[in-house]
């Protein structure tokens, strides 16, 4: 019984075995190691999904299994099987290579999996670990340019360095608190972060979870790794990666609740400069990776809009957003990927006469980038809407107006997106073939856009019960 | 305001049609040309026979709400799908239905992604008619934003002069404007307490005056854009000359009305003193807009542009007539957006056939159409005359009621609208003259005339504005129906 | 008070640890040297964690506990961060922080 | 709305017949069957002779309207909250006359032009437009609320603009109908803000439906200062003033000769143009009750009457003569209006020389006409030494409608002139009927000057040839010039140039006569015309002096013309040359046109225009690009926060969060 | 008079073998990020560490103290000399320093410090109100298989990962294989 409670993970960790004694073969079989690697996924989402309504405690109380903790676990896994779909033309990472691939994005989604169960300290430290590590090793694991190494060398040591503030800030909440459990500190949050220590150390432990989500000043590491990591893995980061920190960030800031105007308003500002930040750099951009990376600091930045309400709605708004962007902005990279085949960096530019290419992927992505700007009807402005409807609830004016303000300016580069895909000819490129699956999960992607963004009702209430778990 | 429930979805029906379309085009291939052009004539078709329908089977006497749908969307946050007709929003129905069954005749020859292009037309009158019938605010701002952001795409692809600067300007700019107005919605919605964005309940509800005043600003603002609000129209004359014909007639016709249609629906409606606070600030913009928009258009050499100038001067009579608070300058300012849209619709029809025969809109160009084409000529003429506020059209009754409530409510600025009368007949009569008198220009003297079927969609045009110029009094009693009780819950 | 039995000359001095840390990884251009002084920030909050389990936690296991596995983190962080430097060097053939400059705006 | 015609009065039926059938003209051939001439000569003839005849009608039934006590008719036509417009028929003895007026002068002239329109290509479209004319003229004349006779003054305008511009194809054509258009509206945004102002005034707006007889009571009902009613009725002047061409703008009636000459002889002589005045008669109480808009309009109107004529003493062009004498008279007719006004007398002496001049202006028009069609030119000078005096049954005509022009007896502009006349005597300040006889004067002067040049063929060696062509030079750009391009232009829309068979055909030829019968008649039927109107007729005292002088004064002027003109010897110089400067202010004609044209090139287009364009461009629009751009620099300026240096990044982010920490124990 | 002979009392040893810990410990820790030889900054980074080491030891925890040695200067230093020597060759001369840089890592750190340090001088620590007095190993062994069982088992998947990643990332050269 307990095992089954640990279900998804034990699942993921087997697979993480079955992906290790592939990597140990002498001959690549990248066909295989594909397709197995997806039929796990799918298998290990259906577990996750099977076990959305599992409840209980495991590892005297560090490990807590939740509605929420569930449903982000599938959305992880999911978020999993989808990359592992698109990963059919792996052509970024050399092919020997491909069974560590697969294996470390299972060990990365493990961890993550555990992140969002952990309720103690440690074990959240441990698993966030696990989950920065895979994805350390994963960036400069690609094939060609000298920026893969780059790209893992600056997220490494802005990883390692926020990671090393985190802890840091642990500990002096351990030291205030005299544990690591979330259950016992969150009594004492209120004197916690009245004393000035503490709230440093909550402050200072956000630096590793912020880092995470990309939230100003932690995301340096972002447009570098967006950009320098192969597409995939990117893919991977920009989606169930981001799941996950919103997860986390929404655990941890909730310890915030309570500590009144000033710690919401700093992450207010955060919330501000990161959007703002984000979208005005986004402008300038011309690697299509590298703008989506921007585009992500900016969403951070909304994020924390339903974060920062510190109550139900903002929170259920803050998991409709996360589950939201996940499929959003995989939509994005499943054209990115569809159209760099080889793996390259594509310039939004080289989206050029993507209509005539495939009309399927331009619809697509028209969708996809309309639910990244917040266009109606796609799940990207309900979820906006949401969360600025929480916030205002709250009293944030101004924030909600910028918010806004903010969606018109991330337009312009979202729209440029489209116009390079539908309006630049592009001479003489060849048209894309897609296969049956990847074709089924066009369909699929931009129904769910659709569906959700006109009848959100279920995931809100899903969203809702989810959340009312971890209050 | 009573409710009276539908008997039958016809609201949904006009709604749903284009949606329909829609989905069907995209299981249709690019090369059934015929068969594209029917389903979308066919679903434009069904939503303008509704329309007509609903305005004419409305009921005066019994006033309110009527044809009302209701089902509760997400509980959560109070949202309901919520739409109905009353009086001043049937007739504005009516107009988004003339002009996308038009606008999909005119646009029948067109050979270039015939499916695509109907698709992204049948979605952005989707969110006409939502915008129209909606009476929750999360559903109007959601087909707000429907409405206003396929054009990007329209514009892009179909367009013709300076078409990326132009699409990109006027997305952004509208969307700028969205950007005010989340706010503004989200601050009625949260100082409520009552977590429902259905309008009638908001409207119930006495925000406090400066709830009211920042609301209504922002909405102001936000709505003022796609009204054409001077100095937030610069985005209209740019975006009139990229799009093609059957969008700028969209675009100038009914999508222009939705911003001020928000104004009075929402930003008025549920901010009576914001209004009443802001009111002498609408005057003002709106009658610098209107003599501005004459004195630009007259330096103008593009049609389009002349049109688009046009537009922004005309618009401004609706924002004055809406600044009046009066029930007068409401009627005019409901009437004036639904004339000036046919009349616009009518204009960019008729410069649409020319444009697509002679690629160029200079009018010094272009010269004697007159004896080239009768009666392309004589459609754009009829659409000159009524924006120059000829009587016999619709358009004049309008621009009748609104002066006359300006005067009484603001004497000087009600004059100086007045005094631009003058201005709007030198500016209309002077693209006239150059573009279809004189001698025609030899390049373009073997073009042939309108053909009766492609006359068609702007013979219904012409054939509503006079109507109404003839019969103001079926639009007026209509729309007083509603600005009555509309006046006195303020 | 003996200056040992005190809570405070631990935290200062991991403090100063962290700081020294810090400056280092702002400071050194040679990328081992970053990752030395990243582990001279893990060691200061090691400090921190064993120092509070010296004097306030309610039971002094659990700092010990976490002091081991940090060492552990740490010393996984090591081999990734040393493995990737490595990788570094084969490819730009320095293992100076300011020469990876491709990536840029 | 919504007639149910079984209740409705007959009498309003027959009313709504005579406005409704031509615009039913005007639609049917517009739409249907402009392509095909007879029909639609059919229809458009068909649909303006039965309003005649029930106009006639009317006029002989109708009994029991006074003008104090008129029938009104009406239906609601749009209720908004305050705004009420009516419509309907305002019927009294003042509207009965004009409509039969306008009803058979528009038959008339439909019958003439079926001669002189023959073959032109737009033949359809030129009787749709004066169908359209003819309906919204009658409407006009019968309208009983002012929005409606605002609404069909406005499209009365739009009729004169598609009439003028006719020959759509001709630069000076186009541009004279837009000029037209413009300037009347010019006058039309008076008359408009004139009624929004009264609106204003009236507090009690359930009166709004600003019925004609509600106006006329307006002093005593509404309590109006008199300011505010001196302010209304001069706005509502400015409308009377475009219309009727009264100074200073009456620069578009010139031009608007660029129309076919039986729309001359109809808008810009007989009906359009006396709107104007008619809409003075008809809210001449309204007027009356203000003294000093009573003097703005005669000093307004006698500067017209002199301008005017002074101008037509120089012009070549016959039917710009025959334009400035309708200026002049248009002036005159105020002039009487604004003296009964200021002295209290009845609006009969200015209506009834609007009645008169309808016909024999009516008449000067078509013969000239016919002189052009027949001759192909414009220039009375070249028509006289083609022979014009050969053409018997117009010559005799038209010297028959000068006659009554110059005001002899018996004809009837005698009759009427000596009313106005009689009128300004009544003024206290005699300076008025000083200039009405000197206008007088003038007016017969340079009416004979034609009539004698016409009747008086030169051979090609005379003397005044000379003259002639030094003149043609000093006019320069004017419209003697002017005629010889103007002829080569209507000479390739094929209605010129009928040089092969002489005589006038009947259907031109009918008009004549009728009409000349209309200048013999009216005069004699003065008494019977008043006490139709008035009720009542006042035995006029014979003023013997004012008799003399008027009369005097005619003969003087043809005496002149005959020195100047006339006789063998005259070497067509006239006595203007001996004041070179003052003959050339007046070919100048005043410099009006230069002012109007200043005003527009510099002013509007020059001045306002050109900033608004220049402030829309930059400072609005560049504004907006201005932000636009702004936004993508900083983007590109905050773009450097992400160095390539991997420690700055670290920095910026250490000093941040220690910015925040900061921050948020500043806070404590 | 007693402070005179403070060294000489037991607190007084412990007091100077103390500061010696802590002279270890920083003048390591400055030598590890100070000095311009890669290789001594190795060996700063070995003294630091048994600095630390010393000072787990007068935190009573000489298990901590043992596995402080053992895994930092044993495994991790050891680890990083073999990454040097398959890196740059130590005898080409390093680039000048970057004056700014200095001052802006100076000041960041110095920043850091000085706030952290006024924080750490305002706050007073709380102890728990009941404190456990078992420092015994067993007990640490107990904690590692109950409590901390999953990230027990969690840190030797982590160790794994690392490993795999340290093999895969240094492999010989790409496109070798």
């Amino acid at each position: 019984m307990t095992m089954l409670l640990f279900g998804p993970e034990l699942y993921f960790l087997l697979v993480a075995l079955v992906l290790f004694f592939f990597s140990l073969r002498r001959t690549p079989k990248v066909k295989a190691d594909h397709t197995v690697a997806t039929v796990l996924a799918l298998v290990g989402f259906l577990v996750a999904v099977a076990c959305i309504g599992q409840k209980g405690e495991l590892f005297f109380k560090a490990y807590r299994v939740d509605l929420f903790s569930q449903i982000f676990k599938a959305a992880l896994a999911l978020g999993l099987f989808l990359v592992f779909m698109i990963s059919r033309n792996l052509a970024g990472i050399e092919e020997r290579l491909h069974a560590e691939f697969y294996l470390f994005l299972t060990t990365c989604t493990l961890g993550m999996m555990m992140l969002v169960s952990s309720v103690e300290l440690l074990t959240i430290y441990v698993s966030l670990e696990l989950s920065s590590y895979s994805l350390y090793i994963l960036v400069p694991m690609r094939r060609g340019d000298d920026i893969d190494v780059e790209a893992g060398i600056k997220y490494l040591f802005i990883g390692a360095v926020s990671s090393g503030f985190m802890l840091f800030g642990l500990s002096y909440i351990f030291g205030a608190t005299h544990s690591t459990y979330l259950t016992d500190i969150i009594p004492k949050m209120p004197e916690l972060l009245a004393s000035p220590i503490g709230l440093v150390g909550v402050l200072l432990s956000l630096a590793g979870f912020f880092f995470k989500l990309s939230v100003f000043p932690f995301h340096f590491w972002a447009p570098d790794v967006y950009q320098g990591g192969a597409n995939q893995v990117v893919t991977f980061i920009a989606t169930a990666s981001k799941a996950a920190a919103v997860a986390l960030v929404l655990r941890i800031a909730a310890l915030g609740a309570g500590a009144g105007y000033d710690f919401a308003q700093a992450l207010v500002i955060l919330s501000i400069i990161s959007m703002t930040l984000g979208n005005l750099v986004a402008i300038i951009q011309k690697d299509f990776k590298r703008m989506l990376a921007y585009s992500s600091i900016a969403h951070a930045g909304y994020v924390l809009i339903g974060i920062l309400a510190f109550n139900e709605a903002g929170y259920s708004s803050a998991v409709y957003y996360a589950l939201a962007y996940l499929i959003m902005n995989f939509t994005v990279f499943m054209v990115l990927n569809e159209v760099a085949r080889d793996g390259r960096d594509l310039k939004i530019a080289e989206l050029a006469g993507l209509y005539h290419r495939s009309p399927l992927l331009s619809m697509s992505l028209i969708l996809g980038i309309f639910a990244l700007a917040g266009v109606p009807p796609s799940i990207g402005f309900t979820g906006k809407l949401l969360l600025f409807t929480s916030a205002m609830n709250q009293g944030y004016f101004l924030l909600v107006l910028i918010g806004a303000v903010n969606g018109t300016i991330s337009l312009y580069y979202y729209l440029r997106v489209i116009y390079a895909a539908y309006f630049i000819k592009g001479e003489g490129l060849p048209p894309i073939q897609l296969s049956w699956p990847t074709k089924m999960l066009n369909y699929a992607l931009c129904a769910t856009i659709l569906f959700f963004g006109v009848a959100p009702d279920s995931i809100i209430e899903l969203a809702r019960a989810a959340v009312r778990t971890v209050l | 305001m009573t409710e009276h429930l539908a008997s039958f979805p016809y609201l949904s029906c006009m709604l749903l049609s284009p949606v329909v379309g829609l989905f069907i085009l995209l299981f249709l291939k690019e090369h059934q040309r015929l068969a594209i052009r029917m389903v979308s004539l066919v679903a434009a078709g069904i939503s303008f026979g509704l329309s007509i329908y609903t305005f004419v089977s409305y009921d005066k006497a019994l006033g309110g709400l009527q044809f009302v749908e209701k089902y509760q969307w997400v509980k959560a946050f109070g949202i309901t799908y919520f739409v109905g007709v009353e009086g001043m929003n049937a007739p504005l129905l009516l107009l988004t239905g003339i002009v996308i069954f038009t606008g999909v005749l005119t646009m029948w020859e067109l050979q270039e992604r015939v499916k695509e292009y109907f698709i992204f037309q049948l979605a952005l009158v989707t969110g006409v008619f939502g915008v129209f019938m909606s009476y929750d605010m999360f559903f109007f701002f959601l087909f707000y934003e429907i409405a206003v952001v396929p054009m990007y795409i329209l514009i892009l692809i179909w367009g013709s002069t300076r078409k990326i600067y132009a699409a990109m300007k006027l997305t952004l700019y509208l969307m700028a404007g969205s950007g005010l107005i989340i706010p503004g919605i989200l601050l009625l919605y949260s100082s409520s307490g009552l977590f429902t964005f259905n309008m009638l309940q908001l409207h119930a509800v006495q925000f406090s005056p400066w709830v009211q005043k920042l609301t209504f600003v922002l909405m102001y603002l936000g709505f003022g854009v796609l009204a054409g609000v001077w100095p937030f129209h610069t985005w209209s004359p740019v975006g009139h000359v990229a799009a093609p014909t059957a969008v700028s007639m969209l675009h100038a016709g009914v999508l222009m009305k939705l911003g001020s249609f928000a104004i009075l629906r929402v930003a008025m409606y549920l901010c009576p003193q914001g209004f009443q606070y802001w009111a002498q600030f609408m005057g003002l913009l709106a009658a610098t807009g209107i003599v501005y928009g004459v004195f630009v258009g007259l330096a103008q050499t593009d049609l389009k542009y002349v049109i688009g100038y046009s537009s922004v001067s005309h618009m401004g009579i609706v924002g004055l007539g809406l600044a009046t608070g009066t029930v007068d300058g409401l009627n005019g300012a409901v009437f004036q957006m639904f004339a000036h849209g046919v009349m616009t619709a009518l204009f960019f029809s008729a410069v649409g056939y020319i444009y697509d025969r002679t690629h160029t809109r200079d009018i010094h160009e272009l010269g004697g159409f007159s004896k080239i084409m009768p009666v392309a000529s004589a459609f754009f003429i009829t659409a000159a005359l009524c924006g120059a506020g000829v009587p016999g059209m619709a358009s004049f009754w309008a621009e009748l009621l609104v002066l006359i409530a300006a005067v009484k409510v603001f004497p000087i600025r009600g004059l100086f609208a007045i005094a631009s009368l003058v201005i709007g007949a030198l500016f209309a009569l002077r693209v006239v003259q150059n573009t279809f008198f004189n001698e025609p220009n030899p390049k373009f003297t073997h073009f042939e005339d309108v053909s009766p079927f492609l006359g068609l969609p702007r013979m219904i045009l012409i054939g509503f504005l006079i109507f109404f110029g003839l019969f103001p009094q079926v639009m007026v009693s209509m729309i007083k129906s509603s600005i009555v009780p509309f006046i006195q819950g303020m | 008070m003996l200056v040992f039995n005190q809570l405070e000359t631990y935290l200062y001095l991991a403090l100063i640890l962290f700081a020294i840390g810090l400056y280092g990884v702002l400071a050194r251009r040679n990328l081992i040297a970053v990752l030395i002084s990243v582990e001279l920030i893990l060691n200061a909050a090691m400090i921190n964690f064993m120092a509070f389990n010296r004097f306030v936690a309610p039971h002094p296991a659990v700092g010990q506990v976490i002091a081991l596995f940090i060492m552990a983190v740490a010393a996984a962080e090591a081999a990734i961060g040393l493995s990737i430097i490595i990788a570094v060097y084969r490819k730009l053939k320095a293992i100076n922080v300011e020469q990876a400059t491709e990536l840029r705006g | 709305m919504g007639f149910n015609i079984g209740s409705v009065d007959p009498l309003f039926l027959a009313c709504f017949a005579i406005v409704a059938l031509p615009a039913l003209a005007f639609g049917t051939i517009m739409i249907f069957t402009w392509r095909r001439d007879n029909l639609s000569l059919g229809i458009s003839l068909t649909c303006s002779t039965i309003p005649l005849i029930l106009a006639w009608w009317l006029f002989f039934t109708v009994k029991g309207a006074t003008l104090a006590e008129p029938i009104i008719l009406q239906v609601n036509w749009m209720v908004s909250d305050a705004v009420v417009v009516p419509f309907g028929f305002h019927l009294d003895p003042v509207s009965l006359l004009m409509l039969v007026i306008v009803a058979t002068i528009s038959w008339l002239i439909q019958i003439y032009s079926i001669g002189y329109m023959e073959g032109d290509p737009g033949f359809a479209r030129y009787y749709a437009d004066l169908s359209l004319f003819g309906m919204a003229m009658l409407s006009l004349v019968s309208a009983s609320g002012m929005v409606q006779l605002f609404i069909s003054w406005e499209l009365v305008g739009l009729a004169s603009y598609l009439l003028i511009g006719f020959w759509y194809e001709k630069f000076s054509a186009s541009e004279a109908g837009k000029k037209a258009f413009v300037v009347t509206r010019f006058g039309d945004i008076g008359f408009y803000m004139g009624l929004v102002f009264l609106l204003y005034f009236m507090k009690d707006i359930s009166l709004f439906g600003l019925g004609i007889a509600d106006i006329n009571n307006i002093g005593l009902t509404q309590k109006l200062t008199e300011a505010q009613i001196t302010l209304c009725a001069l706005l509502i002047f400015c409308g009377v003033a475009g219309k009727s061409a009264q100074f200073p703008i009456h620069v578009w009636l010139p031009d608007a000769m660029e129309g076919p000459t039986p729309v001359s002889a109809l808008l810009h002589s007989a009906t359009m143009v006396a709107a104007g005045v008619y809409l003075m008669t008809r809210l001449f109480p309204f007027f009356a009750a203000s003294a000093t808009a009573m003097a703005v309009v005669l000093a307004i109107s006698t500067i017209t009457l002199i301008l005017s004529s002074t101008i037509g003493m120089v012009a070549r062009d016959i039917k710009q003569v025959w334009a400035y004498s309708t200026i002049s008279q248009l002036g005159f007719m105020a002039m009487g209006l604004a003296a009964a006004g200021l002295a209290h007398g009845t609006l009969f002496a200015g209506y009834y020389h609007l009645t008169t001049h309808a016909a024999f202006k009516a008449l000067l028009f078509l013969c000239a006409g016919v002189f052009i069609h027949h001759f192909g030119t414009n220039d009375f000078f070249v028509m006289s030494k083609d022979g014009g005096r050969k053409l018997m049954i117009p010559m005799v005509t038209v010297t028959i409608a000068a006659l009554a022009l110059a005001g002899i007896f018996p004809f009837s502009g005698f009759f009427s002139k000596e009313l106005v006349l009689a009128q300004l005597w009544h003024l206290d300040n005699k300076l008025w009927v000083g200039l009405g006889l000197f206008g007088a004067f003038l007016t017969a002067y340079y009416t004979f000057r034609v009539i004698f040049v016409l009747l008086f063929p030169r051979p090609d060696d005379h003397p005044a040839w000379q003259t002639y062509y030094v003149r043609e030079e000093v006019a320069g750009h004017g419209h003697g010039a002017h005629g010889h391009e103007e002829e080569e232009a209507h000479g390739s829309h094929g209605h010129g140039g009928h040089g092969d068979h002489h005589g006038v055909p009947w259907v031109m030829a009918f008009p004549l006569i009728v009409l000349a019968g209309f200048t013999l008649v009216l005069g004699f039927m003065q008494t019977r015309i008043e006490k139709f109107l008035l009720g009542e007729s006042h035995p006029h005292e014979l003023n013997y002096l004012l008799l003399v002088l008027a009369v005097g004064c005619a003969l003087g002027g043809i005496g002149m013309a005959w020195l100047d003109w006339g006789r063998a010897r005259a070497n067509w110089s006239g006595f203007l040359s001996k004041f070179p400067m003052l003959e050339n202010f007046f070919i100048q004609k005043w410099y009006m046109d230069h002012f109007w044209r200043w005003f527009l090139n510099t002013v509007i287009y020059g001045t306002f225009s050109r900033i608004f364009t220049y402030n829309d461009r930059r400072v609005v629009d560049g504004g907006v690009d201005a932000v636009a751009l702004g936004t993508i620099g900083s983007g590109r300026l905050l773009s450097f926060i992400q160095t390539a240096f991997l420690q700055l990044n670290l920095l910026f982010m250490v000093l941040v969060l220690a910015g925040v920490g900061i921050y948020l124990l500043m806070g404590r | 008079m007693k402070a005179l002979f403070f060294p000489f009392t037991p607190q007084g040893v412990a007091t100077i073998a103390f500061l010696l810990v802590v002279a270890f410990t920083v003048v390591g820790a400055l030598i590890a990020v100070a000095a311009r030889n890669i290789f001594h900054n190795v060996l700063g980074l070995a003294l630091s560490l048994i600095g630390v080491a010393g000072l787990f030891l007068y935190l009573n925890s000489p298990f901590v103290a043992l596995m402080e040695i053992l895994i930092y200067v044993g495994a991790i230093c050891i680890a990083i000399c073999f990454a040097i020597m398959l890196s740059q060759p130590l005898y080409l001369p390093g680039a000048p320093r970057n004056p700014l840089k200095i001052q802006g890592a100076v000041l960041g750190a110095g920043a850091v410090f000085v706030f952290l340090a006024l924080l750490t001088k305002k706050t007073k620590w709380v102890p728990a109100a009941e404190r456990s007095t078992d420092w015994s190993i067993t007990t640490i062994g107990h904690y590692l298989l109950t409590n901390y069982v999953l990230i027990f088992e969690l840190v030797s998947l982590l160790l794994l990962v690392a490993m795999l990643g340290a093999i895969v990332n240094a492999r010989g050269g790409r496109g070798s294989s």
